[in-house]
């Protein structure tokens, strides 16, 4: 555990320094990526427990609204009450769902999961005083206290999020490691064989459903704080699916390469559009499927041989 | 294909000299269900117009090569795939490929979402299409502007046309994408009706959702209690549809239908578009465009290079174009010859007018950075003889008419009873 | 009394064309346990096929009745054409894995065709209405149908018999329920099961590019046409049961219903009252209204 | 005295009789072997026992408690552990993490920042792989191993809460002819040391009776006779309906 967070600090600490170097597009697609990796954080989580959700897009929606709600009503404009916020919101969300849902697996639980999402899709569309399909814009937020001049928007911004995302993936490392992480393995492996062990698995199920939402609804408050608009998009089923894209290709073994994969997918994104504007879906769509064919497990896979060797 | 080989052109021209030349980003929609009717069009429209320019084969005052001098270099970017997307690739556009300016948007979520970011960054762009008066009427801006009429106008003009036609309703029906365009325009023609029809009585208010290609139940629902006036403001694919699955059961006869932006399905549907149907075009455009010099050359310019006449789309991407071009020349003229500045070109845009083909395009809302323009409304009548779709009884309105005066949102000012107006 | 029967009508003309683009969806992952999400790209694939057909059929001068004839055609080739190529060339490769895992496949796959599409046929619209008009105006409850929606209602009633009568009645359906219970048994009976999955592939698709086909006629064919299909399909297996032919088509059915009521009662409902009921089978129904639970043996 | 009461016991899967009125007494300490060709309903009452199946009739207690109505994981806390005739393990998971994953499980209130893995947990584990002499395994994925091992697993995670009573669902099955005794004198010699009653379904006779205290014969749904080893395997009714093969 000590172990997990020196490293956490160490990479922490390598990611802020970087930022300082980095042309402001790479700043701004890693803000991006990390926001959503902490989404897809979420359905790893699951993932370990053996279900993925299509849904994810709830609380990344319910985080995001949230967030930039509390911003422009209520005028709270600190960045880590409204990423708190929007963590929150998507927990209050998500908990009565949490014990109905863990009873769902497979292509069930993914449907569940789809259609919750759009349901919460078609209502914000409808929702005219948000905005409706259109959304609407957010004000930058503060950072404890002091306003964000322009020129460091940016960077404040990439250190707000890598830092969170760092600290969230800590904390999800130690709970993978944990007594409750290697359960959730079992699970995955023999549902039947861990409650003739005594464990009750849909309460397992449950807590990382919730947990999930947290991370999502996180994920999203910090997305809308780095794109300033949010809109019914964020819980529409292709978000949803690029969210379970990313974890499918990180794999479940590593935590860092869920942030990994999440900039895979917006550097191939951002690239192919910017060079084939007439094919970039074609281009993505071939990238997709090369992955999932030649990476079965996942980018994780390879990490870990890499730390394997290391230690062995 | 073609556009592919110009963005690759432009990376590696980019490198090469970036004195002499202006590089331009243009976002549209080159998929998804707004390519059709909109995006594409406007991207050749762009194209012939920047070929034009680049070799100062533009009329006066336009006729000098580029921009001022400078070659300008497009590079496209696709509009499909949400607003995310849209503000991640426009900051890419800034800071990575290093555009001058960027022209684009069609999608109202999307400009509202890139806005902020192109302020933020303190980047010079130009919203050239999208209906929403949100933008400016909510939001304060430097570097943002849009050269075309949001769409308060499209539906005031629909219902002073129908006003000054003399054509007698008391009752409407509509049918609008359940979306805040379909939602705005219903908003604004219901409010614009109730001011000039005092007492008309809405029925019928069906929403159905974007993309939905099925329209039977909708048709049944506006024929089983028919209105005397049905209202929709429709566009692309699903206008097509509509009016494909709608005409053979005679809604168009027991009705009087009123399309608020629909000159762009014309040219494809030919004599499938039922005679007498009232539309729009958001501005004054395509068939009800005014006679001009400029008007002509354009004209002759898009429809050599692609086998049908300029619609809607094209003419939005062409008035931006020669706004774009007359700011940039005036700031580099202010800058001593030199490149300008975003912030110079701001300034220079800020509150100007120029001529378009659709005639004067005066920066006169937001304070200076929404435009205002004229527009016009028609009627439609098959020409067997010409194998297309004409139409007949335009009538036009000038901006003043049929937009807001500067500070008041187009909402209020329908419902305060058009103060202000100047209808002549 | 008009009303209730024109909302009737409404709900079936719009249930029947679900259900023959459903009923390939539900086939699909019946035989191979894949949820389509390219379903709908297949679907826009037969409409811009039959929009070539057709128009090859009148540059012959064929007579006007035969462009249904280019309609079918149209959805046969792309069934005999782009299904085994996907089935062979890219699904086979996946097989086995989790099926959470196929679906993202295939929502790469959607990905795909978009683009290619719009390759091959380019962005402008393309009319087939010739045969939209071949079957004249019906009279149902005071309101004016188009015949050629009734006519759908028949296609879609003879897709659901053919399918229900080639599955239960023939040696070749036989073979098929016999993968769909369980491939291993099948196979170890001597089933070849990839034939039947290419089989059964190519014929899902056909019956979705056959929906495309048939709908030509009253849209523009042209891009963005898949992306509305898919989702509202995935809704009616997913309340029928995965893999059930009669759930495809009750919960065509529902859906059909659930929107004209809508739209004849209360039009604000309609964006979401489809998601919706969609979640409430599922959380009292998991296995949609036809599939029943198995049981694990220990 | 008793520690475990089945009275009654009646199961039905659509029209088959998998119970019928099964009723049988065990004694703390017993070693009670349960024979019975396939069918005859020996799976069904371990099942029925550790709460996989509700009987349609009947009632189980456990030290005088009723447990009928309560499900496998109540059921595994009140001390009732079991086998399964197929391994139930967690394949991908390494033969320690197997051992680990049961100790957390049996630890309860799951936490989630402690380690699964620190030193008294491994201690823990190490241990009850020892007992079965695994420990060579440990860092073996489950799905590696071979038949015999994978049983001897199986029942050492059963193992993990020391249970007051165990069934082992044919503890032999797929374990090779030469694996079989030396897998029994293992198991039977780590549940001495732990005196735990053992009801052990079982084909092998020979198997059965050098390690049942007591034998219970089934057939069809019902128990046949129930006695000393010696006695039932020479019911004449057994040997005809039972283990009339090895007559």
């Amino acid at each position: 555990m000590k172990k997990t967070a020196a490293m956490g600090l160490a990479v922490l600490a390598a990611l802020l320094a970087g930022g300082l170097l980095a042309p402001k597009w790479l700043l701004f697609l890693v803000t991006m990526s990390a926001a959503n990796g902490l989404v897809s954080l979420g359905i790893v989580l699951m993932m370990r427990g053996g279900v993925v959700s299509f849904g994810q897009g709830l609380v990344f929606a319910a985080g995001g609204y949230a967030a930039a709600l509390v911003s422009n009503k209520l005028g709270v404009s600190d960045a880590l009450l409204l990423a708190a916020a929007g963590g929150g919101a998507a927990v209050l969300l998500a908990a009565p769902f949490a014990p109905l849902l863990a009873r769902y697996r497979g292509i069930f639980f993914a449907m569940l999961t789809l259609a919750l999402s759009m349901v919460l899709y078609g209502v914000l569309m409808k929702s005219e005083s948000l905005g409706g399909s259109d959304g609407f814009n957010m004000r930058r937020p503060t950072l404890l206290g002091f306003s964000i001049p322009d020129a460091w928007s940016g960077y404040a911004l990439y250190a707000l999020v890598v830092t969170i995302a760092v600290l969230l993936s800590t904390a999800a490392r130690v709970y993978f490691d944990s007594a409750r992480g290697l359960v959730a393995l079992a699970i995955r492996e023999n549902e039947l064989r861990v409650e003739y062990l005594g464990a009750s698995v849909r309460r397992v199920m449950a807590l990382d459903f919730v947990l999930a939402a947290f991370l999502g609804g996180v994920g999203g408050a910090l997305a809308v704080m780095a794109l300033g608009h949010i809109e019914p998009q964020f819980s529409y089923w292709t978000t949803s699916g690029e969210f379970v894209f990313v974890s499918i290709l990180a794999g479940h073994h590593s935590v860092a390469a869920v942030f990994a994969a999440s900039l895979v997918l917006e550097l191939v994104r951002s690239f192919s559009s910017a060079y084939f504007p007439n094919t970039w879906q074609l281009a993505l769509g071939l990238f997709l499927l090369i992955v999932i064919r030649f990476l079965p497990k996942g980018l994780g896979s390879l990490f870990n041989r890499f730390s394997r060797q290391a230690a062995p | 294909m073609r556009i592919i080989a110009l963005a690759v052109s432009c990376l590696f021209a980019a490198s090469a000299s970036a004195q002499e030349t202006f590089k331009l980003g243009i976002v549209s929609f080159l998929s998804g269900p707004a390519a059709e009717s909109f995006g594409v069009p406007a991207v050749n429209g762009a194209k012939v117009v920047l070929e034009a320019f680049n070799k100062g084969q533009a009329p006066a005052p336009y006729n000098k090569t580029g921009f001022g001098g400078m070659r300008i270099e497009p590079v496209f970017v696709d509009e499909n795939g949400g607003a995310t997307k849209q503000v991640q690739e426009l900051r890419n556009l800034y800071d990575r490929e290093k555009v001058d300016a960027v022209v684009g948007y069609v999608g109202s979520g999307d400009c509202l979402a890139v806005a902020p970011a192109a302020e933020e960054m303190k980047k010079f762009l130009i919203l050239y299409d999208c209906g929403t008066p949100r933008i400016f009427e909510d939001g304060q801006y430097r570097y943002v502007f849009r050269t075309a009429s949001h769409a308060v106008m499209d539906n005031v003009a629909l219902a002073r046309y129908l006003k000054a036609r003399g054509i007698k309703f008391s009752t409407v029906n509509y049918i609008n994408q359940d979306y805040a365009w379909g939602h705005d325009s219903r908003n604004d023609f219901k409010a614009a009706a109730a001011q000039l029809f005092p007492g008309v009585k809405n029925q019928a208010d069906l929403l159905p959702k974007f993309g939905a290609g099925q329209y039977g139940t909708e048709i049944s629902a506006l024929l089983s209690q028919p209105a005397e006036l049905t209202h929709s403001s429709l566009w692309g694919g699903d206008l097509q549809a509509f009016i494909l699955q709608a005409a053979p059961r005679d809604l168009f006869k027991k009705t009087q239908v009123v399309f608020s932006a629909a000159d762009h399905v014309l040219p494809g549907l030919g004599d499938r578009m039922p005679d007498g149907v009232i539309l729009g075009a958001r501005g004054a455009y395509g068939l009800m465009s005014p006679k001009s010099a400029l008007n002509d050359w354009w004209w002759k310019l898009y429809s050599d290079a692609y086998k049908t006449y300029p619609v809607q789309a094209p003419y939005r991407m062409v008035q931006s174009l020669l706004g774009l071009k007359l700011a940039v020349e005036k700031a580099m003229a202010a800058n001593g010859g030199k490149k300008p500045t975003g912030e110079q070109i701001a300034a220079a845009l800020k509150g100007s007018e120029w001529e378009s083909p659709a005639g004067k395009i005066r920066m006169a809302l937001g304070d200076g950075h929404q435009a205002v323009q004229d527009t016009a409304i028609g009627r439609t009548k098959y020409d067997a003889a010409k194998k297309m779709v004409t139409l007949v009884d335009i009538q036009r309105f000038n901006a003043d008419c049929v937009n807001p005066p500067n500070g008041v949102k187009g909402e209020d000012w329908i419902k305060g009873g058009f103060k202000g107006a100047k209808c002549d | 009394m008009n009303t209730a029967l024109t909302i009737l009508a409404d709900g079936v003309a719009y249930a029947s064309w679900l259900f023959i683009v459903a009923l390939g969806l539900t086939l699909v992952f019946g035989v191979l346990k894949i949820l389509n999400v390219a379903h709908g790209s297949f679907y826009a694939v037969g409409a811009y096929a039959a929009a070539t057909f057709v128009a090859w059929f009148a540059t012959w001068g064929f007579a006007p009745w035969l462009s249904l004839i280019a309609l079918l055609l149209g959805s046969v080739a792309v069934a005999a054409l782009l299904a085994p190529l996907t089935e062979r060339g890219l699904l086979r490769v996946f097989y086995g894995r989790d099926e959470v895992l196929l679906v993202l496949v295939t929502y790469a796959l959607f990905l795909v065709l978009e683009d290619l599409m719009k390759l091959v046929w380019g962005v402008n619209p393309y009319f087939v209405t010739a045969p939209y008009g071949l079957f004249g105006n019906v009279q149902i409850g005071g309101q004016s149908y188009v015949g050629y929606d009734l006519a759908l209602v028949a296609v879609a009633i003879t897709c659901g018999l053919g399918v229900w009568w080639g599955l239960n009645r023939t040696r070749a359906g036989k073979v098929v329920l016999a993968v769909i219970h369980s491939a291993e048994i099948a196979a170890s009976m001597g089933v070849n099961v990839g034939r039947v999955y290419t089989f059964a592939f190519m014929f899902g698709i056909f019956l979705a590019a056959l929906g495309g086909a048939l709908t030509a006629p009253m849209i523009s064919v042209q891009p963005g046409v898949s992306v509305a299909v898919v989702i509202v399909s995935f809704a009616v297996v997913i309340i029928g049961g995965l893999g059930s032919i009669e759930g495809a088509a009750i919960g065509a059915l529902i859906v059909g219903m659930a929107r004209s009521l809508a739209v004849h009662t209360w039009p604000p409902a309609e964006l979401f009252s489809i998601y919706a009921a969609m979640a409430v089978v599922l959380i009292f129904r998991p296995e949609g209204l036809f599939q029943r639970v198995k049981a694990r043996r220990i | 005295m008793t520690v475990l009461s089945a009275r009654g016991l009646c199961k039905h899967f659509d029209g088959v009789v998998a119970a019928d009125q099964v009723t049988i007494e065990v004694a703390a300490g017993e070693r009670v072997g349960l024979i019975g060709s396939n069918g005859a309903g020996k799976t069904t009452f371990v099942n029925m026992i550790t709460g996989y199946l509700k009987p349609d009739e009947g009632r189980i207690e456990l030290q005088g408690r009723d447990i009928t109505p309560l499900g496998p994981r109540q059921i595994e806390r009140l001390g009732v552990a079991r086998s399964f005739q197929i391994p139930q393990l967690f394949p991908e998971l390494s033969v320690l993490d197997n051992m680990l994953a049961a100790d957390a499980c049996a630890q309860g209130g799951l936490s989630a920042w402690q380690p699964a893995r620190d030193a008294a947990r491994r201690a823990r584990a190490e241990a009850g792989l020892d007992r079965f002499s695994l420990r060579e395994h440990a860092a073996r994925r489950v799905a590696e191993l071979a038949g015999g091992v994978r049983k001897l697993l199986d029942i050492a995670v059963a193992l993990t809460r020391a249970p007051s009573v165990l069934l082992l669902d044919e503890p032999t099955s797929g374990v090779s002819v030469e694996e079989k005794f030396p897998v029994m004198e293992t198991v039977m010699g780590a549940l001495d040391r732990a005196r735990t009653t053992v009801l052990f379904v079982e084909h092998d006779m020979e198997i059965v009776q050098r390690y049942a205290s007591r034998v219970v014969a089934f057939y069809s749904g019902r128990v046949l006779a129930d006695g000393a080893p010696a006695a039932v395997l020479a019911d004449a009714e057994v040997r005809r309906h039972v283990t009339g093969a090895e007559a």
